[in-house]
């Protein structure tokens, strides 16, 4: 059973008032609301639990590191990867770093780097940066017009250039697009290529099973995923992971130091220097226990739902330019109305108290590539209900008249 | 006709609900002529912003009065630099220090739009006036 | 009026039972307690404020936006540095990695980086990887055999080497020593040397003014400042923070991107990539107001109170060597008893109650140079009182009546 | 002479407070005899360990036991380290699999010592003690 309104009422920022009118909130793109459990464990970590982890000979330390450790066993069991496969980081745009920085040494001016015109600059930039680095060349899976793949073509593509490296992503955050992985990632198996994937918008959605996808790296938030600002994770598959050259540097990673000389641990420790966001880590254990408690089955059932429902009603609307692939999306629906700048009606919205993003998302290629400036975006979650869609699709109306 | 700040101020306070306002910002928006498209350069466009904003800052020696000629590819940004113009525009430094944007926009209920957090450029727009004013007084 | 009954309630920690015993927290350099309003405000973000920052046309998204830029200027204020030198890191530990790494095309075989033999990893490793990538030498400014530099020497040390970068600590975190920072920066400025000071132990209890120190960056951690994990601050004068080149890249840091090329935006938000961690920069304001409300002059004097005494208590006891300078010291008690073993020493103490450190701190080459393998370390705060004092000496010497 | 781990297990519980606990596995590991120092390399390291823990393992393939010999800096390290070994030392490899030491320290209330947070090395030493065990069975 989904009861959708219990559900909400774990959620307590989704109860309140914006502009005198009940919060709609339609921006879980770019952070997920928190249960009250993640809220509550951090709380009583500061509270109670709060110390350093790891060499602390103390009771509240072993406490603290032993919170931090168990968390990590939870959600590398909800990933069904190992232990040790999973190294935190501050956010996904981190952990895309450490694997372009950490394959430096592993590519050369014969190396091919491949992305997609339409990922988060967080999964772009960086690997630009390692081309530039390496004189690797980098290049964009081919994308149809209107910002879906062709599977074969990029198979194709895939086959052609025999990259070293894929880095795309799971889900695109500017228009909810589902990629058509399975096919891509074993084209790109059958020519050794590295893979990484950009799970921080999908891995809510999806919870994957990573040991199924077969990747050998995916990268999510926190944040996106009911936890805590400033964390993030990375799964490498473990050899790929512990042949990484080493990233920040400093303490807890380190076996031994001398002033001319220091030997690095093995990963995941290699790569974590530094003290740990350990509140945020010990509270996102509890987001990922909230979301195993919901059975993943109905938590997508209804996700679809709300999602199809809002795309059929949006669609009616005369003058609506959908973005959104709307037959494999995770939730997100991006539309322009004529060509009102988005920027106009997401403030017209928030007057009626719909929280909605607007601009390009980063995601400026991908604008580019539709011939957009920006667009609305509307990002539904499993605690959106039928009338967050009502009351939403209602305001556009309004707003749509102010404007014509 | 451009609307003097007394008469805006007059429109947006007789706007009943919040709808109204807008609608009243976005008229504004209007009915501010375009920036010809040569002024449009990325040196004129206000850094940072989500929504374009350019703004030309010039200052008329003759009659002592800052110029300021503005747009915007959004229509409440611009209603909204339609305001600041109407506030500013033909002033002689002197006045232009003594008129606190900050002041009339709070009274008019619009001071989220001069937020740090907002990055619509008209914050950006009024602290430029007030250097260029500073350094001609 | 310092009222340290009324400020102990203030952190919810301290009031629990250890082994039940009252705990005596004395492991503050390795993180700090925090007090309640800096645990309220994270709860109350994420109960109500919750949202992502810049670019978002809402007013959840507004307002923490203001919060957090709000939060960048209290900080600020707090160092008495413009807005715009200070960078949000993961913690102090990133702050570093990010300098060394952003000096990479300043440097090159003939340039010079000086550290000293008592730095924390964070503040040795980066830098030694700097030296690599570049050529350069890196050296280590003489430190006399008890652990405390002689400032003439060290001032000669520089004239001498003329260093390109010169990284020291503010405090030592294993012995708490002050370093005698003017002579060297004043020496430093001489040779236009490039001046990193790493704060994470000092910032909290000197709560320096750093226009005045006028050093070049400045490095410290949150949560070793009342705050929450996972962040941390760079200082950089604005000058010097633009020049380094970008580190990690993402969302946010940009200004424009395209599928081949990228334009930066400038400091601080060109090092600011990804989604930052929200909640903690806000709670960290409220640790910092919560810090200004207390008069830094009392607070100073009392930790300074409280360490002579524990400093005396601990001299009193036979056997006991201490490596801390009792000079000059920021409140932290760096011992061991005979031979005996800290890690002994510190599972004992912990018996009963009393939360210490024990072991090389992070910082192995100086305990090399001390010629010890570790010791036990007592850090005060000004949280602490003449109880935990008297708790923590007693109990010391039932481990010893244990152990010997 | 060596105590038999019933002998450990009844002085433990003897133990009044737990000061007497430590008391007692520290003169365990007192009794523990020093391992040789030509054994104590860098491959007998049990890694990650703030005290230093050396172990050695072996098998006796006349007997079908398991050889353990370890050593630690540390006093209460060493003890446990101790009880280990009076839980292991000569058992065949069928009997080190039925052994389960994670029960046996708690039945003692030592088991936060076997918490992968101390980073002692016990805990490590059992699963390298038991992965021998699988190997010879
Ligand atoms: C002197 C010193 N520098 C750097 C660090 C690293 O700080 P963090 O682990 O918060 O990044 C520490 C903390 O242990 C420290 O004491
Ligand atoms: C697809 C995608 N990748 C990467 C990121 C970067 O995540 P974060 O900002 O949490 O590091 C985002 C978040 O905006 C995203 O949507």
């Amino acid at each position: 059973m989904f009861d959708i309104e219990k559900i909400r009422a774990d959620f307590p920022a989704l109860a309140q008032l914006i502009n005198e009118q009940p919060l709609v909130y339609l921006d879980s793109a770019a952070t997920t609301q928190k249960p009250l459990s993640v809220i509550a464990a951090t709380e009583q970590f500061y509270a109670r639990n709060n110390a350093n982890v790891h060499r602390g000979r103390h009771t509240l330390s072993e406490q603290a590191t032993h919170a931090y450790e168990q968390a990590r066993a939870t959600v590398a069991e909800f990933f069904n990867i190992a232990i040790n496969e999973l190294v935190w980081t501050k956010g996904a745009t981190e952990a895309v770093n450490l694997v372009a920085n950490g394959l430096t040494e592993q590519l050369n001016s014969n190396s091919v780097i491949i992305i997609s015109p339409l990922e988060h600059h967080a999964n772009i930039v960086p690997w630009q940066q390692l081309a530039k680095r390496t004189g690797a060349t980098l290049l964009a899976l081919p994308l149809q017009q209107d910002g879906r793949f062709n599977t074969q073509q990029c198979v194709k593509f895939i086959e052609l250039h025999k990259p070293n490296v894929l880095a795309i992503t799971h889900a695109s955050n500017a228009l909810g697009n589902l990629t058509p992985l399975e096919a891509i990632l074993h084209a790109a198996k059958q020519q050794n290529t590295l893979t990484l994937i950009d799970g921080a918008q999908a891995a809510l959605h999806l919870q994957p099973d990573l040991q199924q996808l077969d990747c050998d790296f995916y990268v999510f938030s926190a944040h996106k995923m009911l936890g805590p600002t400033g964390l993030g994770g990375l799964y490498g598959r473990y050899e790929q992971l512990n042949s990484l050259s080493v990233y920040q540097t400093g303490g807890e990673m380190i076996e031994s130091v001398t002033l001319t000389e220091t030997i690095f641990r093995q990963a995941p420790a290699k790569f974590e220097s530094g003290t740990p966001n350990i509140a945020a880590v010990i509270a996102f254990a509890h987001a990922i226990e909230y979301l195993k408690a919901l059975d993943t089955t109905n938590v997508y059932a209804h996700e679809q739902a709300i999602f199809n429902y809002a795309a059929k009603k949006l669609q009616s609307i005369d003058g609506i330019t959908i973005y959104s692939d709307l037959k494999s999306n995770i939730g997100t629906l991006s539309f322009n109305y004529k060509d009102e700048h988005p920027y106009d009606i997401a403030t017209l919205l928030d007057g009626f108290g719909i929280a909605v993003r607007s601009g390009h998302h980063c995601a400026q290629p991908l604008m580019q590539h539709l011939g957009i400036n920006g667009s609305v975006r509307a990002s539904f979650a499993f605690y959106n209900n039928h009338q967050d869609v009502d009351l939403f699709i209602a305001a556009l109306q309004e707003c749509i008249a102010l404007l014509d | 006709m451009i609307k003097t700040f007394k008469e805006i101020a007059q429109s947006l306070d007789n706007a009943s609900a919040w709808q109204q306002k807008y609608r009243e910002i976005m008229l504004l928006g209007k009915q501010l002529p375009a920036m010809p498209e040569v002024l449009k350069t990325d040196d004129a466009l206000v850094p940072g912003c989500e929504s374009k904003v350019w703004m030309y800052l010039d200052f008329d020696l003759e009659e002592n009065t800052l110029v300021i000629v503005g747009d915007s590819d959004t229509r409440i940004v611009k209603g909204l630099l339609a305001i600041v113009l109407a506030l500013y525009n033909g002033l002689t430094p002197e006045q232009v220090i003594n008129t606190n944007a900050f002041a009339e926009f709070q009274r008019l209920g619009l001071i989220q739009h001069l937020s740090p957090s907002r990055g619509n450029g008209i914050k950006a727009m009024v602290e430029r006036i007030q250097t260029m004013a500073q350094q001609k007084s």
